[in-house]
């Protein structure tokens, strides 16, 4: 790397790691935004369903956030939240019921008015979901009891338990507002691009399942995020998004002027994309690290002595200079230092392979002739299928595995077909290590993960499987209770915190580095901005003379 | 000739049922299934118990043989049911994706086949055996490149680095182009391998030897007695190369994102897109049995050996 | 007709010609340095067997050796011209105009997919003779010239639609279509049956006439060449034994390989193997007889699928007298080798009885069948097809014993080795392999298979037409010394009439399926029963040397 | 035609002049030039020498990597330079011949042994059993392979020998195929029409005479097929249902390089290049063997 490189990269990872991706931050010296033109944007992976709480998916997602508004926007440089849908809001003390004012004159593309009543039906079927219609309840609304259409212009929400997270859940692209013939589609034709029907800046014009998605600029936008120096229409007439599978292709039709902008750009290439003065974008995804978990209802990782040997076995800081770069910060707790309710934990996540050693032989793990630990006849072999939506996932496991082998500890990384991986990943027998990660810019993002009604990562009795035999932790499901439904604001973030340092101290979690969402554009590409968890938004974006 | 076509209609239909029997089997013995794939989805947050439901809605859990005889009753009235991963039906899926496939596959045997050609012709025609030996080598070359490598090098070389042939956002025409030779090289060499074999199989024969005694020209020779005569048995593997067709669409549709049954396929595996998977089966069974009809129909046209009986007698 | 004193410069002057055949590093000469002339109106024939060389040299004349073939020396002068040496862009022009062929096997040597009038038109085309409306005249008076009926019809027939001897005749149409000075005739009638080679030759030599055209004859059979040719030149491993006028040759053979091509081949043999007085005289049927068979029909179901089938063989009724010489003769299609295939049990008739040594086939089953097999043998016309290529000659004659299993392993070889040394193959031959033997030791490998089985009956396919004369001469010495010291039953098939008539005690003849004539060898050769065998017997070439000699 | 057959021409004309004449140039050219094969076997030999002794040909681990040395070029101390983890890429493709070769030789084993069983009892039974046959490998052939291929390995789980069955039975039917007609032709011949003749019982023949001679041609085509699975493999890995990491099978090496294309062009050349020598050379070896049969 050349010094000015690096300088480059320095500067990227202060601006990623303090969020300064504001509309308009690169846009310095371009001269004023030009309308017209059209996006190429190369995607990894076609979006799979636009039922909005399916956004969190980045596809879909990244889709999502151009044809949808939301009633709140969340600042991603203060991750303050602030008025868009609805003009203003008021909260009850112990954050059970919230009203929200709506935005006149605020219409979905279909012409239907997005009024309190609209918005009511949204988060009826986002927070209770529909049974008839297939339609999930949302993962970032806890509690939710029912609506009320106070008038045309107000609609209030009540709450079984007190819902603090609730404010910004109105913020994520899981809760972008659709017209009710959306909403009356049943899930599975909610695959059709054409079908949705939201109120953002762009509509959706044509599409070609599998391969290609063009949207078009709506012409009468005028209701964008009230604080952002862009309103009216996109500068942009349209956004085209081409599937394009393979990395190589992604990157070199973005460097040979085929494309504008890509997604998924690997940390390998982003020398190359930077030594053609393109530019890497890398928003932190302000979630759960990327991290390894355990399945303690697997014998082998039961004790607490062995999984947090493995922790002190894992040398996160030879990943993330091996594998990554800048942009991909190593750990310092579970979730990313960016996030909301964040505390440094870094001295219990030290590499100390000493320290593993003495606590496997403590667990009563000794190496047997084969080089291998094993105990009561059982050898220490753990398995995880690898992740494929995660940055060189199977590059990361396998440096992991490298890194437990010197201890006499064997991980098989699997890559195995998705019907598989999924059954036996529901099987904490089968699976008993798994990579992890999440992002959502909301201490609720530590209960998305671990609580067992959610994803639970973990594999708790009474939780996503029914294989799991008796492993369950009260406590740590009580504190990820607590965590959402704590109203006031200081005592969450010390919750989340308590929460970091309890699975930190039990070990549940090896994380590894903080994950951005990786981005590539062409040079003049301009004023590309990101929501809080770094699903771009090409709202203020323009494309300079070239 | 009525009950030989009869007796052939039924074979047809016997590998149709057969391959969509096989297929079926085999996705029902997969580990986990659509539904699970598509909602056993973290974002999703569903538990077991919303999963059980919808795989209730989607009628997939009443027995197995109950599913397959409803199965193929949906089929045999054409209707080949909903893709649970994309969520539109399958018969709109296979009309959007036909054309590409339809279009890649056919200029890629076109393709393929006038390479086959010119290869047998430039080795049966060369005068030097070093140069022959050197043109006959050339199947076995373009047995040997993997097509999907084939593919990223030519898109490396011919779209990023020498910029003739954009791969994003190309015109109708224009996105074929490295498609289909990546597509061609790996079928033309069977059939170049067949066809030069012929060719030199047929210059042996007697009525060769007779051609050149009336004073033919090796070329007069090899354009009106010997093509003709090689080319027909040729036409014997297209049933093998349409497999080596699909199986390259697949990987040359991922290769370039193109739009097609080949790279449907790919994701409807990764999927387990019953519905969809068993459409293609049945669809490309259909084809299969088709153009091996079509070869045993048309060879009494194009040979006229086969065409009459046995004639006179002294 | 002979040119020996003509004035007229030869049409054709081969001189010290040397071809050899290079295959990589390996060379080996063919022909050494042979010289001949052909004058013009004259007919020479190349005489000679397997490997003599005759072909290689027809095919050096018409500049069409095989790509690893090469002249080493000599030349080959065409009109005074020498030609070894020419292009082959040189020789287009010459080929179909000045020099033509006839090719040996009609059956191959049309393009199947192409119609017989564009076949013809196609050499008058290439030399620019004619085109259009013309070229079609053209071809169809040159079908009818060679005597084919219904010439228009023919020209739009494709080859698979005509017999193997109108076949012969478009080739000889087209060889004969530019009216070259020389035709090229190699082994012009070797694969046709014996009436249409008589006919087909009538139709060279009239041609030959009317056009003044010289043919150089290539051919293995003396008898052929006795009847046709001006000049003989008898080849014998690439050099020329003896050449001269045919009937100077044939009267005195100056050397001693055409000597004993004339003393084998069975045309010219007045020698009757058989010991006069066995069973010369018409068989009456009697307890002695081995084979009998009895109102034969043996229907095929045609192939393409309507259900109609065909007779193969009528009524067929012959007996065979224990210890003599059967001989079934016929022409193709005539049914011989269905009512063999018939009698060793390889079909089962669709009427009829067959018997052998008191065994009714129709019984036969499985077990039985297999345990009859010991009483009849069969040995097949082609010795390159019916052994195994991958047994060694040991293996294959051990097998039969194998397959019953009495004997222990010392016996077997004992037995193995007895009946090779009696069929006089060396003690070296056990343990090589077919491809490794000339032809006439692996016909006599076939024979010792069947004859370890000490079987009553041995059925002989066509057994000797594939060998050459004078090796043919030598297994035909075999086969009947074995039937006296044995006492076999032979039951022999053979479309060569002369052969038949120097090793049968009686004779079937068939003709389309049905007996036209039967009974003891000199009744039928004397005072034949019907018009056909008259011309089967009209038709065994030769007989012009016969009235010579 | 019971009459004359061509034997009547000069042997050596028709033994030789026809076969190296015209059919079998190839073989000559190779024949002049003998490097030709001689190289083929000498990759083929050195590939085994992999398979069965890699470390005599490394001494790096190709399973572990050294941190800081990532993605290097190709140089004197990594001679095809060093992979994301910085492991040897010239280690990892010597030690995974040893996956490549015995997939490759599983999934023809196979195809030979299954394909050519069916192959050979179609063609040695009663027509209608061998049209039943021959009806299920049409069928086998009318499913895409690549999605048979997949299927199995999506049943079978991942892994060098699951992908080998995987790739081995897309090719059961092409074996069957071949070895049935081979048969049929084997059983019209005269010999074994005389074997039977002689008194051989079914099993006797079918064993001395129809297997033998039917299977030479069959044994090529396995030859062939063997470069063939080679890629078969690799493509599986390409689509994303290779062998597990971090095993170094060479078409799981091209298809994970395949990413490092403008970064690191040597991480899927190298393998490329390795597989395309070796196919050439195992199809130029079964060339020669095929004119050996012939």
């Amino acid at each position: 790397m050349t010094t000015k490189l690096k300088r480059l990269a320095l500067t990227l990872a202060t601006l990623t790691a303090s969020g300064l991706f504001l509309p308009g931050a690169f846009a310095e010296g371009a001269g004023d935004p030009v309308k017209g033109g059209t996006l190429i944007y190369l995607e990894q992976q076609a979006h799979t369903n636009l039922y909005p709480p399916a956004g969190g998916f980045y596809p879909n997602g990244g889709i999502l956030n151009q044809i949808t508004d939301k009633l709140t926007y969340q600042n991603p440089k203060t991750l303050e939240i602030e008025p868009w849908i609805a003009e203003s809001w008021t909260v009850n003390a112990d954050a059970t019921e919230y009203t929200f004012k709506i935005r006149p004159g605020v219409t979905f593309s279909d012409g239907t008015p997005l009024d309190a009543a609209a918005v009511a039906k949204n988060y009826d079927v986002f927070g209770l979901g529909n049974k008839a219609l297939k339609q999930p309840v949302s993962e970032v609304i806890n509690n939710y009891e029912r609506s009320e259409v106070a008038d045309s212009q107000t609609v209030k929400f009540y709450f079984k338990k007190p819902s603090p997270g609730f404010l910004q859940g109105t913020s994520v692209i899981g809760s972008g507002l659709v017209a009710a013939s959306t909403l009356a589609l049943p899930f599975e034709q909610l695959g059709d691009a054409t079908k949705i029907i939201g109120s953002g800046p762009f509509v959706v014009d044509s599409e070609t399942i599998g391969k290609e998605l063009n949207l078009k600029a709506r012409e009468e936008y005028a209701w964008g995020p009230a604080k952002l120096d862009h309103q009216g229409r996109a500068h942009l007439d349209g956004i085209k998004y081409i599937i394009t599978g393979e990395d190589s292709v992604r990157i070199g039709a973005l460097l040979a002027g085929q494309a504008d902008f890509i997604r998924q750009v690997q940390a390998y290439d982003e020398k190359q994309v930077e030594a053609q003065d393109y530019q890497i974008y890398a928003p932190s995804t302000r979630g759960v690290n990327n991290s390894v978990v355990f399945r303690p209802d697997n014998p082998l990782v039961a004790d607490v002595r062995v999984r947090r040997a493995l922790l002190h076995a894992t040398d996160a800081k030879e990943i993330v200079t091996t594998l990554f770069s800048a942009n991909y910060p190593q750990a310092t707790s579970i979730i990313a230092s960016t996030a909301l309710g964040y505390r440094d934990i870094s001295a219990k996540l030290a590499f100390d392979p000493e320290k593993a050693k003495a606590l496997l032989d403590e667990a009563g793990w000794t190496v047997g002739a084969n080089g291998l630990r094993q105990k009561d006849g059982k050898e220490l072999v753990l398995t995880a299928y690898e992740s494929l939506p995660q940055p060189q996932n199977k590059e990361t496991l396998q440096l992991v595995a490298q890194q437990w082998g010197k201890l006499g500890v064997k991980l098989t990384v699997l890559a195995g077909d998705s019907g598989s991986r999924i059954v036996d990943d529901l099987d904490p027998l089968k699976t008993p290590v798994s990579p992890a990660m999440v992002g959502r810019a909301d201490p609720d993002v530590i209960k998305s993960q671990y609580y067992p009604k959610n994803r639970d990562v973990l594999r708790q009795k009474g939780g996503q499987s029914d294989k799991v035999q008796s492993f369950a932790d009260d406590k740590l499901n009580g504190l990820l209770e607590a965590l959402t439904s704590e109203p006031d604001r200081e005592k969450r973030f010390a919750i989340a915190g308590e929460v970091q340092d309890y699975v930190v101290d039990q070990a549940y979690a090896i994380p590894i580095f903080e994950e951005p969402q990786a981005f590539a554009g062409a040079p003049y590409v301009q004023g590309i901005a990101f929501e809080a968890v770094g699903r771009p938004s090409f709202y203020s974006t323009w494309l300079a003379d070239h | 000739m009525s009950g030989y076509l009869l007796n052939r209609l039924g074979q047809a239909l016997f590998v149709l049922w057969a391959a969509f029997t096989i297929s079926f089997v085999l996705l029902q013995a997969m580990p986990g299934d659509a539904i699970l794939i598509k909602f056993q989805n973290p974002e999703l947050g569903l538990n077991p118990q919303q999963i059980a439901e919808i795989r209730a809605s989607y009628a997939a859990d009443s027995a197995i043989w109950v599913q397959y005889i409803q199965t193929i009753g949906r089929f045999l009235t054409g209707n080949f049911g909903y893709s649970v991963q994309v969520g539109v039906p399958v018969s709109t899926m296979l009309a959007a994706h036909l054309p590409a496939t339809l279009k890649l596959a056919s200029l890629g045997f076109l393709l393929a086949a006038v390479l086959a050609v010119v290869i047998a012709f430039l080795s049966s025609l060369t005068p030097f055996a070093w140069l022959r030996g050197a043109i006959q080598s050339v199947p076995s070359l373009f047995i040997s490149i993997p097509t999907f490598w084939l593919g990223i090098m030519l898109i490396q070389i011919f779209s990023f680095r020498l910029k003739l042939v954009p791969v994003i956002n190309p015109g109708p025409w224009q996105e074929l182009i490295l498609p289909v030779i990546t597509l061609a090289v790996p079928i033309s060499a069977p059939l170049a391998q067949v066809l030069v074999r012929n060719i030199d199989d047929v210059l042996t024969r007697p009525f060769v030897a007779v051609a050149r005694a009336k004073g033919a020209t090796r070329h007069w020779v090899l354009l009106r007695h010997v093509a003709k005569n090689a080319l027909l048995p040729t036409l014997t593997i297209a049933g093998v190369l349409f497999g080596e067709l699909i199986a390259g669409a697949v990987v040359t549709e991922t290769v370039f994102g193109l739009n097609g049954i080949g790279g449907l396929t790919g994701r409807a595996v990764g999927s387990q897109d019953a519905a969809v998977l068993q459409a293609i089966v049945v669809l490309s069974a259909l084809a299969f049995v088709t153009i091996n009809l079509i070869v045993d129909l048309l060879f009494p046209v194009l040979d006229p050996r086969l065409r009459t009986k046995a004639g006179a007698t002294a | 007709m002979s040119g020996s004193n003509v004035p007229h410069p030869p049409v054709l002057e081969v001189e010290n010609l040397s071809i050899a055949y290079h295959d990589g590093t390996a060379h080996r000469g063919v022909v050494h340095e042979i010289s001949f002339r052909i004058d013009p109106g004259e007919v020479v024939a190349l005489v000679g067997e397997s490997g003599s060389g005759k072909t290689t040299t027809a095919q050096s004349i018409i500049g069409l050796l095989h790509a690893n073939g090469r002249i080493d020396g000599g030349s080959i002068r065409l009109n005074g011209t020498d030609i070894s040496r020419w292009s082959d862009r040189q020789l287009d022009a010459v080929r179909g105009a000045k020099i033509s062929l006839i090719p040996q096997d009609p059956a191959s040597s049309l393009n199947p997919v192409k119609t017989i009038g564009a076949q013809v038109g196609e050499i008058l085309r290439i030399h620019g003779v004619a085109s259009g409306r013309d070229l079609e005249a053209q071809v169809i008076s040159l079908l009818e010239r060679v005597g084919l009926s219904e010439p228009a019809l023919r020209a739009r027939q494709y080859p698979h639609e005509l017999s193997g001897g109108m076949r012969q005749r478009v080739l000889i149409a087209i060889a004969v279509a530019l009216k070259p000075q020389l035709i090229i005739a190699d082994e012009p009638t070797s694969a046709l049956d014996v009436t249409v080679q008589k006919r087909i030759l009538d139709l060279i030599d009239e041609l030959r006439t009317e056009y003044g055209t010289s043919v150089l004859l290539v051919t293995h059979d003396l008898g052929v060449a006795a009847d046709r040719a001006d000049r003989l030149v008898v080849l014998q491993g690439g050099r020329v034994q003896e050449t001269g006028a045919t009937k100077v040759v044939l009267a005195a053979p100056r050397s001693a390989y055409t000597r004993q091509l004339i003393a084998d081949a069975p045309s010219f043999s007045a020698v009757v193997r058989k010991a006069p007085g066995t069973a010369r005289a018409v068989p009456a049927a009697s307890d002695n007889d081995v084979v009998i068979v009895d109102g034969l029909v043996q229907d095929f179901v045609r192939m393409d699928g309507n259900g109609k089938s065909f007779r193969a063989v009528d009524d067929l009724s012959f007996r065979v007298r224990r210890g003599t010489t059967h001989a079934i003769v016929g022409e193709s299609g005539s049914g011989k080798t269905t009512t063999i295939r018939a009698i060793v049990g390889f079909q089962k008739p669709t009427a009829g009885r067959i018997e052998i040594d008191g065994t009714d086939l129709s019984e036969l089953r499985g077990e039985t069948l297999r345990q009859f097999r010991r009483k009849i043998q069969l040995v097949y016309q082609n010795p390159y097809g019916s052994l195994d290529p991958r047994q060694t000659v040991f293996d294959i004659v051990s097998e039969p014993l194998l397959n019953f299993g009495r004997l222990a392993r010392p016996a077997r070889d004992e037995k193995v080795r007895a009946i090779l040394s009696r069929v006089g193959l060396p003690e070296a031959a056990l343990d090589r392999r077919p491809h490794a033997l000339s032809g006439g030791q692996r016909q006599r490998v076939a024979i010792a298979r069947a004859l370890v089985l000490d079987p009553d009956v041995v059925v002989l396919d066509e057994a000797v037409s594939a060998l050459d004369v004078t090796v043919q001469a030598r297994i035909l010495d075999l086969l009947d010394e074995l039937q006296r010291d044995l006492g076999l039953t032979y039951l022999f098939v053979s479309h060569d009439l002369a052969v038949v008539r120097q090793i049968s005690d009686t004779v079937s003849v068939l003709k389309d399926g049905r007996l036209v004539d039967g009974g003891s060898v000199e009744d039928v050769f004397e005072r034949p029963g019907s018009d056909y065998t008259r011309e089967l017997i009209n038709a065994i070439p030769g007989q012009k040397r016969a009235a010579l000699v | 035609m019971t009459t004359f057959d061509t034997i009547h021409d000069d042997p050596i004309a028709s033994r030789h002049g026809q076969r190296a004449g015209r059919r079998f140039s190839l073989p000559q050219f190779i024949r002049r030039l003998p490097m030709g094969l001689a190289l083929s076997w000498l990759v083929l030999a050195i590939a085994f020498l992999w398979a069965v002794a890699p470390w005599l040909f490394t001494s790096y681990n190709p399973l572990e990597g050294v941190g800081g040395e990532q993605l290097r070029r190709p140089d004197a101390s990594h001679l095809l330079g060093t992979d994301a983890l910085g492991r040897d890429l010239y280690a990892r493709i010597v030690y995974g011949a040893v996956h490549s070769l015995t997939g490759a030789f599983v999934a023809v084993a196979l195809g030979l042994v299954v394909g050519t069983s069916i192959g050979v009892i179609a063609g040695s039974v009663r027509r209608r059993v061998d049209d039943a046959i021959m009806r299920l490998v049409d069928v086998l052939l009318s499913i895409p392979p690549l999605m048979l291929s997949l299927s199995i390995i999506i049943l079978l789980g991942f892994g060098t020998v699951n992908a080998a069955i995987a790739v081995g039975v897309t090719s059961v039917a092409r074996f069957a195929r071949l070895s049935r007609s081979e048969v049929v032709r084997v059983r019209r011949s005269d010999y074994v029409e005389a074997a039977f003749g002689s008194g051989g019982t079914f099993a006797a023949v079918l064993w001395r005479h129809v297997l033998p001679n039917s299977l030479t041609s069959v044994l090529a085509i396995a030859a062939l097929q063997f470069g063939s699975a080679v890629l078969q493999i690799s493509t599986l890995g390409f689509l994303g249902y290779g062998a597990p990491p971090p095993t170094p099978e060479w078409g799981l090496l091209i298809a994970e390089g395949r990413n490092y294309i403008s970064t690191a062009w040597w991480l899927t050349t190298a393998p490329g290049v390795i597989v395309v020598l070796v196919v050439l050379a195992a199809n130029r070896v079964s060339q020669s063997f095929g004119k050996v049969a012939a």
